[in-house]
């Protein structure tokens, strides 16, 4: 745990780009040498509402994707959901505005080292992550597979450039608008039963990822996924953060996601117990 | 040079910066980030006898200018904090501040005797806002005889030689004499302030959002009662060190504290906006301690409580 | 359509919202900016027995998302106010709840007395956060005994017409039983929060930057107490009516306090921001009040204290 | 009173120009019709900091010049001091921002009826008003003087198009960095003496304002100041921006610098009691 966030520093980049892709915008951050530390599943922790802000916390974002050269040198990409005041404020800088952020954060998903059948799941913009993972995986000789699901087709990321790395991508819209109608988890029992899969990697909302863990409990499918919860510091230091998890001997504590996540192994989230306490210790 | 030390009974402190209990873990997660020696403590999040899981999530909701959170002490328990997390902090030549809680008189007194014997430790400081299981949940903090109760158990289980620093609750109506109970009891400080109690309803669920109801605000939001908070107490026990925290984000607002009457600043929710901001804070405080013609921070404990002269001009 | 009307007492209002006491002075410094026939009512700046000067400059700082205020009751007497104010307000049709605020229980009761034969008045708020001068100085509203003299004295000069709404401190221990006595000495419903007792430091004169020292703290900073303190007193007693303010700058903050229980809400430090920021919240109210599928506000007072069904898919 | 803001309103304008003048910042705003009911003395005040801001009051500005015409319509101008969070926020305000005002407000410059000789005095940032005020009196056949004061050439505004309407100007600096090395307020009473001013029209930090008071009492001379008080609402609701002031039977009662004033009678200020409070009423 005292190594988690070794590589990390606070950093003004500059924003490179913003385009809005559907509903989200893709931000690209000048953030230089940074990027030689970060990893898939990583995320930044961003300062919002600029120097007179009444907001006082960071925002967590997904690295989507990082890449060494270019125009610029280093630079970070993430895909935002204008939300709340927060998100709206950080959809709303423009090119040359300069962005406070702290980074790398938290765990990034584990690569395996030989190569496996990977099944990439994501929700909305959890796919962000997915396609900066994809990438390496592929380098690592992994045939990967990408399902993305979304209420509608606006709320479906997936970049042309991102399909390079994919070796069949599929979209499950709740409204039909894009791709298949129906949930991305749909076809996931089918995939497992018949041997398709080594590895799940998910990123998404929560009863996504507690669907995706029900579904492999019992069969040898590996489940990453990466959580998502309301985090006042993003370092490790407030508590507020936390999931029921369960240990080796089936013990629950409460984990901090930023720093024991937010990639975790969804077999030990104790899903049910989500939003509640443990019964209480011995 | 500006001589930033300060004391809390016979504790010496390099700087008067210290973390605040609860929003530094036990110190190994922001030493990511700064050097723990370089500020004046670390405070430690309140230790339990027990292991605790805490409160439900959502634990927290950002309001203006501050933050509500409902942790509940989640933590590992006295045991195990004083085998790994201490040994830590003192391996890395942290000056280190305990802070206990407890949901009885005796819990306190049963934690006081533990962190005894441990070495390494600075000063205890006693977080006596948590609710008393042994009167209808009413928080220590907010009942005069219970503080008082509390801090004589620790004093005599204590012994003479660790400062004992008494957190106060701002949901009082007479801060002022709760302070002067728990001094009379044998507090050698005084921490103020802990949260103010407060809700948030999501307008989504219709209901209250933190999982535990009602948390405790903090940040900027609430900088203002706590300068009045240490300006009060001070007034009335001018050579009682306190503690000061509530919203302290920049350098000013921890030269504001002092000048109320604060030995030492806790930086608490700022730390969340910024890790390294205890060490930003220190450094704009010895700038403009030094720019008010001051050679100490002991020379500002207090300076808003003396007379201002009338310019010659304004009479 | 949303029904917006509320009642206190025997008195009806169209709308849920009106100014806050001291934030809208006697109203026709407003009028130029809104119609005061569109809000709920009026509550007047508190006025007391004989015209004052108030309290001397600076008499504000603003904070982080907040300001504190020490006016210190300037204003032209009760006598003065019923001969030019209260008719002007009355001529404008107006609602006007008039605020009264006395330094001894006695000063109360002369001002019901005077009030009580003064046409045109829909309700009286008592602010009781005043410095009592026969015990020291120490707050009405932080001494329930005190409290409630003030609240009976007012009750039996009055008689049974106008309905008495006692205003209310959150600088409390016990913010419940200060309500249940006044309640309990005749007041109709309750009006929460009045701001909370602060303090800011000027960094250049290194003193108080009030005249007055200490302040009242307002504005969304204390939004969260205001929530708070609301949620525990309608818990308490859920038939009371109360007038709820604190930081109330949107239809959503103004929506909160209802759902939290509040049956009217005032907006105070909103207005200095923008003298019609009332309108704009009352427009705001209602769409969000028509998106949850209420048609009426009564519908949503309290709601936040229904236990909420647990969803199917959690359990 | 009660007529005192009745052509003020709330008004979205966007900047035309802001330009950096010496220590300050000389913003244009274009606010169309609202010019028409704008006089010299009259403020602004602004919203600062932008949609999330922790800041909550308004910041008051004295109206320089309104222009009816010009490429954008109708136009003011102010004169900003970077001094605080939300002056600064202002003077960082690009062409084409948008900002949120009130205007006018507050008592205006009473402007004689018959040609007067004037003299105009600006402390800092407070000749602002003058040369609109300069401009007024002119084409009322009145003798225009003005006499502008700093402790620095840098805090001295006084633009060249503005000498126009002005028979003499006068510059004093402390440091005699610019004009003369002085006080502004030195040669009033010379002037006085001689009975070459009827009236004395003054806007700057209220030491100054006082001086000239004290200067004036006693002689037939007419002073109107415009004032500066800490002010929370600037519209008459709140009481924080109070001076004391006399009426005619001599008591004294604490005026609202936001409605009573800014422009105020400076014989009835009580100049010795700014601060603190009047003895009791009876
Ligand atoms: C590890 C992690 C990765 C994330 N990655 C992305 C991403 O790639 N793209 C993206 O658009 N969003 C992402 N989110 C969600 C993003 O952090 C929230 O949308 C954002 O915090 C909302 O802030 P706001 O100011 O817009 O909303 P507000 O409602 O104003 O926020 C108020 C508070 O609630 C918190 N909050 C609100 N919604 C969420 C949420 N969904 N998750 C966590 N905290 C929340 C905020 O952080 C803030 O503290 C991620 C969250 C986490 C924890
Ligand atoms: C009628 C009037 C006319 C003014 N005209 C001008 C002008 O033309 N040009 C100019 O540069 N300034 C002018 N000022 C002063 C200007 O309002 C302040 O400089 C500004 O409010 C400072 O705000 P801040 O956020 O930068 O400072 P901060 O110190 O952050 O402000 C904190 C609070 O104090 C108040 N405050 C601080 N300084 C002053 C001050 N000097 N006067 C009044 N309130 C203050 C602010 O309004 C705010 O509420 C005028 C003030 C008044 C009352
Ligand atoms: C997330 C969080 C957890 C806290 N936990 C504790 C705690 O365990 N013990 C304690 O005495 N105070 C605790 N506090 C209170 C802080 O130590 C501090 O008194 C308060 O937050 C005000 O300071 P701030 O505004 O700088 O945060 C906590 C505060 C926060 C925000
Ligand atoms: C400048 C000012 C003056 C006030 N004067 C009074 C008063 O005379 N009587 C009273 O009961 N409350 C007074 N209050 C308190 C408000 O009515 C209200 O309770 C408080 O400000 C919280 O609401 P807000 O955050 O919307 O301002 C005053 C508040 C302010 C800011
Ligand atoms: S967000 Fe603070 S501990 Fe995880
Ligand atoms: S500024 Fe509010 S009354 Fe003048």
């Amino acid at each position: 745990m005292s190594s988690i966030n070794k590589f990390s520093s606070r950093l003004i980049a500059t924003v490179v780009s913003n385009k809005r892709v559907g509903q989200y915008h893709q931000i690209l951050l000048n953030v230089g040498e940074m990027v030689n530390t970060c990893k898939p599943g990583n995320f930044v922790a961003i300062r919002v509402g600029g120097d007179n802000a009444k907001m006082i916390l960071r925002r967590a974002f997904a690295i989507s994707r990082v890449s060494l050269t270019g125009p610029y040198g280093g630079s970070m990409e993430l895909i935002v959901a204008p939300f709340g005041q927060g998100s709206k404020w950080l959809c709303a800088q423009a090119e040359g505005a300069e962005i406070d952020l702290i980074a790398p954060l938290g765990t990034a998903f584990g690569i395996p080292t030989e190569p496996v059948r990977a099944l990439l799941v994501g929700g909305g913009y959890g796919s962000a992550p997915l396609f900066g993972l994809a990438e390496v995986l592929k380098n690592r000789g992994c045939r990967v597979d990408m399902y993305l699901g979304a209420s509608t087709g606006g709320k479906i990321y997936a970049p042309m450039e991102g399909k390079r790395s994919v070796n069949v991508l599929r979209i499950y819209t709740e409204d039909g608008s894009m791709g298949e109608r129906g949930r991305v988890t749909e076809p996931i029992p089918g995939l497992i039963a018949d041997g398709l899969v080594d590895v799940i990697y998910s990123c998404g909302p929560m009863p996504m990822l507690r669907a995706i863990s029900e579904i492999v409990a019992g069969s040898d499918v590996v489940h990453q996924c990466a959580v998502e919860e309301s985090m006042a510091c993003g370092v490790g230091i407030c508590m507020t953060c936390v999931l029921p998890v369960n240990d080796e001997d089936g013990n629950v504590s409460m984990k901090r996601s930023c720093i024991d996540g937010p990639v975790m192994d969804g077999a030990f989230v104790a899903w049910d117990l989500v939003g509640k306490i443990p019964e209480a210790h011995a | 040079m500006i001589d930033l030390s300060t004391t809390f009974g016979n504790a010496w402190f390099p700087s008067p910066l210290f973390t605040a209990s609860g929003c530094a873990s036990s110190g190994k997660e922001l030493a990511q980030f700064i050097d723990l020696r370089e500020i004046g403590a670390v405070v430690t999040k309140s230790v339990m006898s027990k292991a605790r899981h805490g409160r439900p999530t959502p634990r927290m909701a950002e309001t203006p200018s501050g933050m509500v959170n409902s942790i509940g002490l989640q933590g590992p328990g006295i045991d195990a904090f004083l085998a790994e997390d201490l040994p830590w902090l003192v391996s890395q030549k942290a000056r280190v501040i305990v802070s206990i809680a407890g949901e009885t008189v005796e819990e306190y007194a049963t934690l006081a005797r533990k962190v005894r014997s441990a070495p390494g430790i600075s000063a205890l400081e006693v977080n006596i806002s948590c609710p008393n299981v042994e009167n209808r949940g009413m928080v220590f903090a907010c009942d005069p005889e219970a503080s008082r109760r509390v801090i004589d158990g620790v004093r005599k289980t204590l012994g003479g030689e660790l400062p004992i620093i008494a957190k106060l609750s701002p949901d009082v109506t007479d801060l002022v004499s709760i302070a002067k109970g728990v001094v009379d009891a044998g507090a050698d400080g005084l921490a103020l302030i802990n949260t103010v109690l407060s809700m948030v309803i999501n307008l989504d669920t219709m209901r209250p959002h933190l999982g535990g109801k009602t948390g405790g605000l903090s940040g900027p939001a609430i900088r203002p009662i706590a300068v009045r908070a240490i300006y009060q107490v001070h007034e009335a026990m001018p050579n009682i060190p306190i503690l000061g925290m509530g919203g302290v984000s920049t350098g000013r607002d921890a030269l504001e504290l002092i000048l109320a009457g604060a030995k030492g600043v806790s930086v608490g929710t700022a730390s969340f906006a910024d890790p390294a901001a205890i060490i930003t804070i220190q450094n704009e405080l010895k700038e403009l301690l030094a720019a008010r013609g001051f050679t100490s921070v002991a020379q500002a404990v207090g300076f808003a409580h003396r007379p201002l002269e009338e310019p010659g001009n304004n009479s």
